[in-house]
């Protein structure tokens, strides 16, 4: 309740719930809403020319150069980030947990060559590795999303490690075993219920870097294949036209951006309230 | 000191072995045949046998790798399959392209992120504290390939404030640094922030306001160098992310870095080139943090007693 | 209150006189008053202590007279603080910043954290003599050198150039004190300035306090929670309760003839050393062993220990092996059942890191046996029987319970973890064990931030109670505890011991407490034991001149009894 | 012996006449152009680069026997002066032209010649144009690594080229002409190694004078260039890095002349209805066909009614709306450029209402699920998507596989794994204008091997018969003769229905107003952009 209370306070929380809700209500309504199949190559989509038709009464956002229905396609993209986003960012975090948790917890040879290997994998540019890796498998919403949780788990690792170490040194643990406590009731009883809040916040925040990511991919063409619809590769397909047809870069754009800023403010809101460390802070 | 340092590049060497050991495994993993690229449409099987040969793609895997290692040892990153040229020496002519928009782009995040985050920090829990932090997430929300093709479409084609692309004066560099600094200088307002924040509630704070200190100078003599410390080591992160964007901002800029090397690479299989890219961003990677080791006791002399 | 400030005889004029000051935090849920109505005078070259428990109001009202309310969250609603014909509640910034360190300067608790870690100790020192005097560097420095060998300092031309961490504890707060003195301020306000000391260095600093004040002329508010402190330095007493000052008078009326039933609890409850002389062992405090007193129950040792050595940060390099630092060296010392051993130091000399060791809670070398049983590996099956023989109380109460589990969880956790009893008999027992420790069995389902302190504190003795263990390793267990509430633990563990026949390896600083606490002491230094006996032997006829210094070094709660008065 | 002797003293053609339209035109003296990519060039080493993009620098930079004349197909002899074809078509002797130097200083002899070919088939080149001298005597010998040489080329003298072919082969002359075939000095080659794609000396009409990895290549007028007036520029210098968007206002505000990648979509409508679109637009057609290779060891694909059923489902006038109009419907694999083309045949009409009932017949009423390989760079996985909208109208879900062009090749190459694949973007540009060049490595039993280009992996044994037979037509005189057979081969295959031709792309390039001389020296059959023959406008 407290969380409840405290998080209606801050109007930029509200605002980036709000948006957040609202992009996964149209992403799940999106059959329902859209006014055009995603896929569907309009025959008025296009001038006889060949050229996309900007925002007017029949197509709200405009067409693409295949002649398809930008409004309609934003709305499905929404389900290909918000896929992506929890999938890949809720396996990253996860995964960041699980290995965190463990080197923290354990130290010693077993904790250091998992926290070497969290080190090599942080050698790695990031962008860099999902293109790579992207490029290697053939791109497809999954392999996408499994590429972003190889490549983010890394920051969660570092950050549960700390944590853990903190945790571990704190004399509450300390307590538990010299009450004789083994380690599975230690680190799933006492240490992983301390660690939800960062599983939380990141769980959040990392759907904005996740979502930013998969756009960038797919800007790059390496990231959801056509003619499923994602935001980056709705740029992609009409970078070379932002020129001649602004909106398609425009409102992809926007939508990107309003959503990484949304689950960026909540998560924000959310480590405020739910991080001790950040609490007594003011 | 020194042993430290030593201990250091020992465990530098050891991630790049790791890098260039997973990027083979990656790499030779491809579904690709480069010979087959390279062959040509005329060219017969036998050609394309004949090429895999020549590049001994032919020999088992551990076989390359050692191989590759040896040359790596020298200084040799193999040849580019497409360009036929040393890969070393295609990175060469490319990199200082890329140092400078690293650098430029970090300048502009770190000026930019630092005012903006002391600002935030002396004005905490106030409007503007409240403004600079959504903007900071704005900044950090924003793709950076849209933010790219507007500055370009802006200030490029329609203001013609800046050129469009290329590379050479200063004015080239100023809207690939802007792209790559935007999404830094979030991360470094709402970092500076929080450390200003922490610091500022030290107790030798309040020690030298006690003095009769003037805040302007407590801020900037006493709270700024211990603020400093985890932005140093956030620079040295940073590199990382920078490698990343280089591929995009370069990409769109037309900058002639390593970022379109890789990328060019990427999209013609070319795999030399690709691992010497990798190894060498990996290899900025780690030179930054051992950078930002170095320069962390510079700025606090706790470190230094160490 | 208004009959309490005035009262006290002067010749003078007050140096400062703070009236009426009221002050509010604000919250969410409104302004909060965290002073209310204080008022007071401090006479020209008088020492005031202001004392009270956590929360009284002491640092708020300091913070006040120096103007340095974090802003944000506190706020002065009324009173004025005249210093001469000055209101200094009504100056602007810029001329308050004026009269910091020039005419009213201040020192705070933590000497290790109050100085800018990235600034060597001679700037820090100029700075505010540059701010106030003026001049240039060289005289400046001329001047903080004097200021330096003012406050005793070794090798003062040295310390110019170092960084703080580079210096002590003690030095650290000399410099403090030099850097405060330099402008020669009318007033110093010292916060706590000793409580993160050493007793011996906290003795050296009260010293060192009352010969500059006369050096210096200066008037000296001094904040602290110590009643010892409190009478080996005060001329004058203010007692803060609740934001409000609610007495305050002569050191002497105050401790001899308190006014208010407060006051009187609070002196009452300060162990005083010595306070023991002439017994053997702690007092009796049920009615059941005064009846009875305790027979020798057994000859055998609940805790035995030969040898005992810790070495920290030993590691394989890359270049070959690095010998750590040791940090018990041979240790060795016995407890029988029913008993108590006071483990007493300084810090770093190795008190804590032995009661985990003896506990395997870290590893170690040498011979441990807790009922008989050596300690053969660290394997948490292994361990297991002697766990339930053997339980740790820590220092925070708060940070050794899971702040994320109910209290009853907390207290039935050693239960679930040997696997016994069910859920009921479990219920039962937390119920039990919360009555055992003073509290009431609904308590079990808040979490513990909803509890004091204390109440903390008696949840850990519950839990460490849970498996019947024969010994309690207690490690500074009421050393964050205030001194009232800080009696009342004691009495329970001593109530414990006589009706559970518990064994405890009491480990504490403070010389009073173990002197109440203990049968047998142990005094470590560096590692080492350096005296080992009865508590009556070491407290009365020590062989160590470091345990002498120890015991001299603690200040007694009593204004007649001023040693470091007469030391000085 | 009855020699058949062609003497060809073509000092005309070799002159380069202009145009008559543009006879009015003066190219202007000590002019230099700027060209723009937006790729890094690959490599200038005559035996190893392969791409459009220096495909023409390389042409520029070294000399060959055989040359065509600028704008055209029409071959003409260059290094050589003359040359003679033995009646039976397996040996060929040429005569070199004197005093030709390379930019070295040294002179060019029939051992450099020699040298050049048995480099380029020679295995440790890892040359992919080593395919194209099959026809001459000792070429399995040195491919296969079992010589060093080509026994079938021979030097009587300084001035003197003899090839002994083991086959007829009516393409020879064109094999000559291509850049595999330019002429390198032997001393440089070895002295540079594998540095020589980057280092390249040569006796064509320029000379590199600077390469700055990643940003521009300079050229410049090889002043000794034996053939008259040419270049017609003192240099050209190639930046590269440029986006097509970029260079293309650039190229309006006068800073670029050519630019190398052509009009990005999103510009070409702007500029077509601009005022300056007659000035800055060449556009022309090309040797070029975009196809859907169709699996026909694929299963449903393999029933040659499914293959045809798709071919009538594709709407080829929209796509050709998506490139924006720059290409023409096709319906056979030969471009109509090509000899052979047959321009009554006409292939498969857009019908869906014929295609489902194909698709029913051939036993699949409601469809079935494949898969569509595409390039992943722009337009391609548009005109992908076009196509799966397409074959969706007649049941059939095509899933789209946009892949870097390395990855499509490689899964073409590989038997039963690509269904189908949309060639554009490794579309087939023809290396010289001869139809044979359109079948063998794609459409006939030779390219469909592992590794192979043969997507279709189709096989016909008759029409490889009939193939064999008109490439063994190599008496000019039956030129006519062979490109009927050549064109029946074409259109039979389409019965067949391997292939979907779906356009033939024509090649539109933005030029600077200031620039000169007729359209087709900057869409060049042969060259791509031909920088002998480029002016600047006095």
């Amino acid at each position: 309740m407290r969380i409840v209370h405290e998080f209606l306070r801050r109007p930029t929380a509200v605002f980036g719930l709000a948006v957040v809700l609202l992009v996964l209500i149209g992403a799940l309504a999106a059959p329902l809403v859209a006014p055009y199949a995603p896929d569907e190559q309009l025959f008025d989509g296009l001038t006889l020319e060949g050229a996309p038709i900007g925002p007017n009464g029949a197509f709200l956002l405009g067409t693409d150069t295949l002649g398809r229905d930008l409004l309609t396609r934003l709305l499905f993209g929404a389900r290909t980030s918000l896929i992506i986003g929890v999938v890949a960012n809720g396996t990253a975090v996860a995964i960041g947990l699980g290995v965190g948790m463990l080197a923290g917890y354990l130290r010693g040879p077993a904790g250091n060559a998992l926290m070497r290997f969290t080190d090599l994998m942080m050698a790695f540019p990031a962008l860099l590795l999902a293109i790579v890796l992207a490029a290697l498998f053939h791109p497809s919403l999954w392999i996408v999303a499994m590429v972003i949780a190889m490549v983010n788990w890394v920051q969660v690792a570092r950050i549960v490690y700390t944590e853990t170490r903190g945790l571990v040194e704190r004399d509450f643990i300390l307590a538990e075993r010299s009450l004789g406590a083994g380690h599975g009731r230690i680190v799933f009883r006492h240490i992983l219920p301390h660690l939800m809040p960062t599983a939380i916040v990141w769980g959040t925040l990392g759907i904005a870097t996740t979502v930013l990511l998969e756009a960038t991919l797919s800007f790059l063409g390496v990231g959801v294949q056509p003619p499923e619809p994602s935001w980056g590769n709705i740029i992609f397909e009409s970078q070379s036209f932002f020129t001649s047809a602004p909106w398609l870069v425009v409102f992809p754009g926007i939508a990107i951006l309003l959503t990484a800023l949304s689950f960026n403010l909540v998560g924000d809101a959310l480590r405020d309230i739910l991080d001790p460390t950040q609490r007594g802070r003011m | 000191m020194i042993e430290l340092i030593l201990r250091r590049l020992g465990g530098a060497l050891m991630i790049l072995f790791g890098v260039a050991a997973i990027t083979f495994v990656l790499l030779y993993a491809l579904p690709a045949d480069p010979a087959v690229q390279l062959a040509g449409r005329s060219a017969t099987a036998q050609t394309v046998a004949n090429i895999r040969h020549e590049l001994g793609l032919d020999q088992p895997l551990i076989v390359q790798f050692v191989h590759y290692l040896g040359n790596l040892v020298q200084g040799d990153l193999g040849r580019s399959y497409t360009q036929k040229t040393e890969v070393m020496t295609l990175i060469l002519a490319r990199l200082p392209a890329t140092l400078i928009l690293m650098v430029s782009g970090i300048l502009v995040e770190v000026a930019i992120g630092l005012t903006l985050g002391t600002i935030a920090a002396l004005s905490r829990g106030g409007a503007v504290d409240r403004l600079v932090m959504t903007a900071s997430f704005v900044g950090v929300s924003a793709p950076q390939f849209v933010v790219a093709l507007l500055l370009l479409y802006v200030f490029a084609a329609t203001l013609q404030w800046f050129p469009m692309s290329g590379f050479g004066t200063v004015s080239h560099v100023v809207l690939p640094a802007l792209t790559l600094g935007v999404l830094g200088a979030g991360w470094y307002a709402r970092m500076v922030r929080s450390a200003m924040i922490d610091v500022l509630n030290q107790d030798y704070i309040r020690t030298a306001r006690a003095k009769g200190v003037a805040e302007r100078t407590v801020v900037l003599r006493h709270a700024v160098p211990n603020a400093l410390l985890p932005i140093v080591a956030m620079i040295g992160i940073d590199i990382g992310q920078f490698m990343g964007g280089v591929v995009v901002v370069e990409a769109v800029y037309g900058w002639p870095g390593i970022g379109q090397l890789a990328w060019q690479a990427i999209q013609q299989v070319d795999i030399p080139i690709i691992m010497g890219v990798t190894l060498i961003s990996s290899l900025a990677i780690v030179v930054g943090n051992l950078i930002a080791d170095l320069v962390a006791p510079l700025i606090d002399p706790r470190i230094r007693a160490r | 209150m208004t009959d309490a400030s005035g009262d006290f005889g002067r010749t003078d004029a007050p140096v400062l006189s703070v009236d009426g000051l009221t002050v509010d935090a604000l919250t969410e849920r409104g302004a909060k008053r965290v002073l209310d109505a204080v008022s007071f005078d401090l006479g020209a070259g008088e020492t005031l202590c202001l004392a009270g428990e956590s929360g009284s109001g002491k640092s708020v009202t300091s913070l006040s007279v120096m103007r340095l309310l974090p802003r944000a969250s506190l706020r002065i609603v009324s009173g004025s603080i005249r210093l001469g014909d000055r209101d200094l509640t009504g100056l602007s910034e810029r001329t308050m910043r004026e009269v910091r360190g020039r005419d009213v300067a201040m020192i705070f608790q933590e000497p290790m954290t109050s100085l800018n870690p990235v600034m060597t100790v001679g700037k820090q020192l100029l700075e505010p003599i540059l701010i106030h005097q003026g001049g240039d560097e060289a005289s400046a420095r001329a001047q903080a050198l004097r200021m330096l060998e003012a406050v005793q300092i070794t090798e003062p031309v040295r310390r110019l150039g170092q960084y703080p961490h580079e210096l002590s504890g003690g030095m650290r707060q000399r410099v403090m004190i030099a850097m405060a003195l330099s402008c020669r301020p009318k007033v110093l306000i010292a916060d706590e300035p000793t409580t993160a000391l050493d007793v011996t260095v906290q003795a050296q600093i009260l010293k060192l306090m009352r010969e500059l004040k006369g050096e210096f002329g200066t008037s000296i508010i001094l904040i602290t929670h110590d009643m010892g402190v409190v009478a080996e330095m005060a001329d004058r007493v203010a007692v803060m309760k609740d934001g409000r000052l609610v007495e305050i008078g002569s050191a002497v009326d105050v401790f001899e003839r308190p006014a208010q039933s407060y006051t009187r609890e609070l002196i009452a409850a300060v162990p005083r050393i010595g306070a023991r002389a002439g017994t053997d062992g702690p007092p009796v405090v049920t009615a059941a062993a005064k009846a009875a007193p305790a027979a020798e129950k057994s000859l055998e040792p609940v805790l035995a220990v030969q040898n005992l050595t810790v070495a920290y940060g030993a590691r394989a390099g890359l270049f070959g092996r690095k010998a750590g630092q040791t940090a018990v060296d041979g240790v060795s010392f016995e407890l029988r059942a029913g008993r108590t051993l006071g483990l007493v130091g300084e810090s770093g000399s190795g008190k804590s890191t032995t009661g985990k060791a003896v506990l395997g809670l870290i590893p170690y070398q040498g011979y441990v046996a807790i009922g008989g049983e050596e300690l053969m590996d660290f394997s948490v099956k292994a361990m297991r029987p002697v766990r339930r023989l053997a339980q740790m109380i820590f220092q925070d109460p708060y940070a050794s319970l899971d702040s994320r589990m109910t209290v009853g969880a907390a207290i039935a956790e050693p239960m679930a973890i040997h696997g016994i009893g069910d859920r009921v008999d479990r219920a039962d027992r937390v119920a039990e064990l919360l009555r055992r420790v003073g509290l009431t069995p609904d308590v079990a389902s808040r979490y513990p931030h909803e509890f004091s302190g204390g109440q903390r504190q008696r949840i850990c003795i519950a839990r460490a109670l849970s498996l019947k263990p024969k010994l309690i390793v207690a490690d500074e267990s009421v050393a964050a505890l205030d001194v009232s509430v800080r009696a009342k633990v004691l009495d329970l563990m001593l109530e414990l011991q006589e009706t559970e026949g518990l064994a405890y390896l009491f480990i504490s600083h403070d010389m009073a407490v173990i002197e109440r606490m203990s049968h047998d002491v142990a005094v470590m230094n560096g590692g080492r034991i350096v005296e080992y006996g009865s508590r009556r032997a070491v407290f009365e006829n020590s062989e160590q001149d470091y345990t002498r210094r120890l015991i001299a070094a603690v200040p007694i709660p009593d204004p007649t009894r001023r040693r470091l008065a007469m030391a000085g | 012996m009855t020699h058949w002797l062609q003497r060809t003293a073509l000092a005309g053609l070799i002159t380069l006449t202009p145009l008559a339209a543009l006879a009015e035109e003066t190219p202007a003296k000590g002019a230099n152009i700027v060209v723009t990519y937006k790729d890094d060039i690959a490599t200038l080493d005559p035996a190893i680069g392969y791409d459009w993009q220096n495909w023409s620098m390389i042409k520029s930079l070294f000399s060959r026997l055989m040359e065509y004349t600028p704008g055209t197909a029409d071959l003409v002899p260059s290094l050589a002066e003359s040359f003679e074809i033995t009646s039976d078509g397996l040996a060929y002797t040429f005569k070199l032209r004197k005093g030709v130097k390379f930019s070295n200083g040294r002179e060019v002899v029939a051992s450099d010649v020699k040298y050049s070919i048995e480099r380029a088939v020679n295995p440790k080149t890892q040359g992919p144009g080593a395919g194209f001298f099959g026809a001459i005597v000792g070429f399995d010998d040195l491919s296969g690594g079992k010589a060093e040489g080509l026994s079938g080329i021979e030097t009587p003298d300084d001035h003197t080229v003899v090839f002994k072919l083991g086959r007829p082969d009516a393409t020879f002359l064109h094999v000559l002409a291509i850049n595999f075939a330019s002429i390198v000095p032997k001393e440089v080659v070895e002295a540079e190694g594998q540095d020589f794609g980057k280092k390249p000396v040569g006796s064509g009409a320029f000379v590199l004078k600077d390469w700055v990895i990643g940003q521009k290549l300079v050229f410049e007028k090889n002043p000794n260039f034996y053939v008259a007036d040419t270049p017609k520029i003192d240099g050209f210098t190639v930046e590269v890095g440029q986006e097509p968007l970029v260079a293309l206002l650039r190229l309006q505000q006068g800073e670029v002349d050519i630019a190398g990648d052509g009009i990005p979509p999103s510009k070409f409508l702007e500029i077509k209805n601009g005022p300056d679109a007659a000035d800055i637009i060449v556009d022309g057609e090309q040797l070029q066909t975009g196809y859907v290779a169709i699996n026909t060891r694929v299963k449903p694909l393999d029933d040659v009614k499914v293959r045809q059923a798709l071919n009538m489902a594709v709407n080829k006038e929209r796509i050709t709306r998506i490139v924006n109009g720059r290409a023409t419907p096709a319906n056979q694999p030969l471009p109509p450029l090509m000899p052979g083309y047959d321009k009554d045949f006409k292939g498969y009409a857009y019908d869906i209402d014929k295609a489902k009932a194909l698709l029913a017949e051939a036993g699949y009423p409601d469809g079935f699920e494949t898969a569509l390989y595409a390039s992943s760079t722009d337009p391609n996985p548009r005109i992908a998507q076009a196509l799966q909208q397409d074959f969706a109208a007649i049941g059939v879900k095509a899933e789209i596989k946009a892949l870097a062009n390395a990855n499509v090749i490689a899964a073409g190459g590989t038997e039963g794994e690509a269904p189908m694949i949309w060639s554009g973007g490794m579309a087939w540009i023809a290396d010289f204008p001869d139809p044979s060049n359109f079948y063998g490595p794609i459409l006939g039993c030779a390219g469909a091997v592992q590794g192979g280009w043969n997507w279709a992996w189709y096989c016909n044994k008759d029409l490889d018969a009939r193939a064999i037979e008109a490439d063994s037509m190599s008496d000019p005189a039956r030129k006519d003769e062979r490109a009927k057979l050549w064109g029946s081969v074409f259109t039979d295959l389409m019965a067949d229905a391997p292939w979907i031709p779906v356009f033939n792309e024509r090649r539109v390039v933005a030029k600077s107003k200031r620039m000169g001389g007729p359209g087709n020296i900057y869409i060049d059959p042969t060259r791509v952009i031909n920088y002998d023959a480029v002016y600047v406008k006095q």
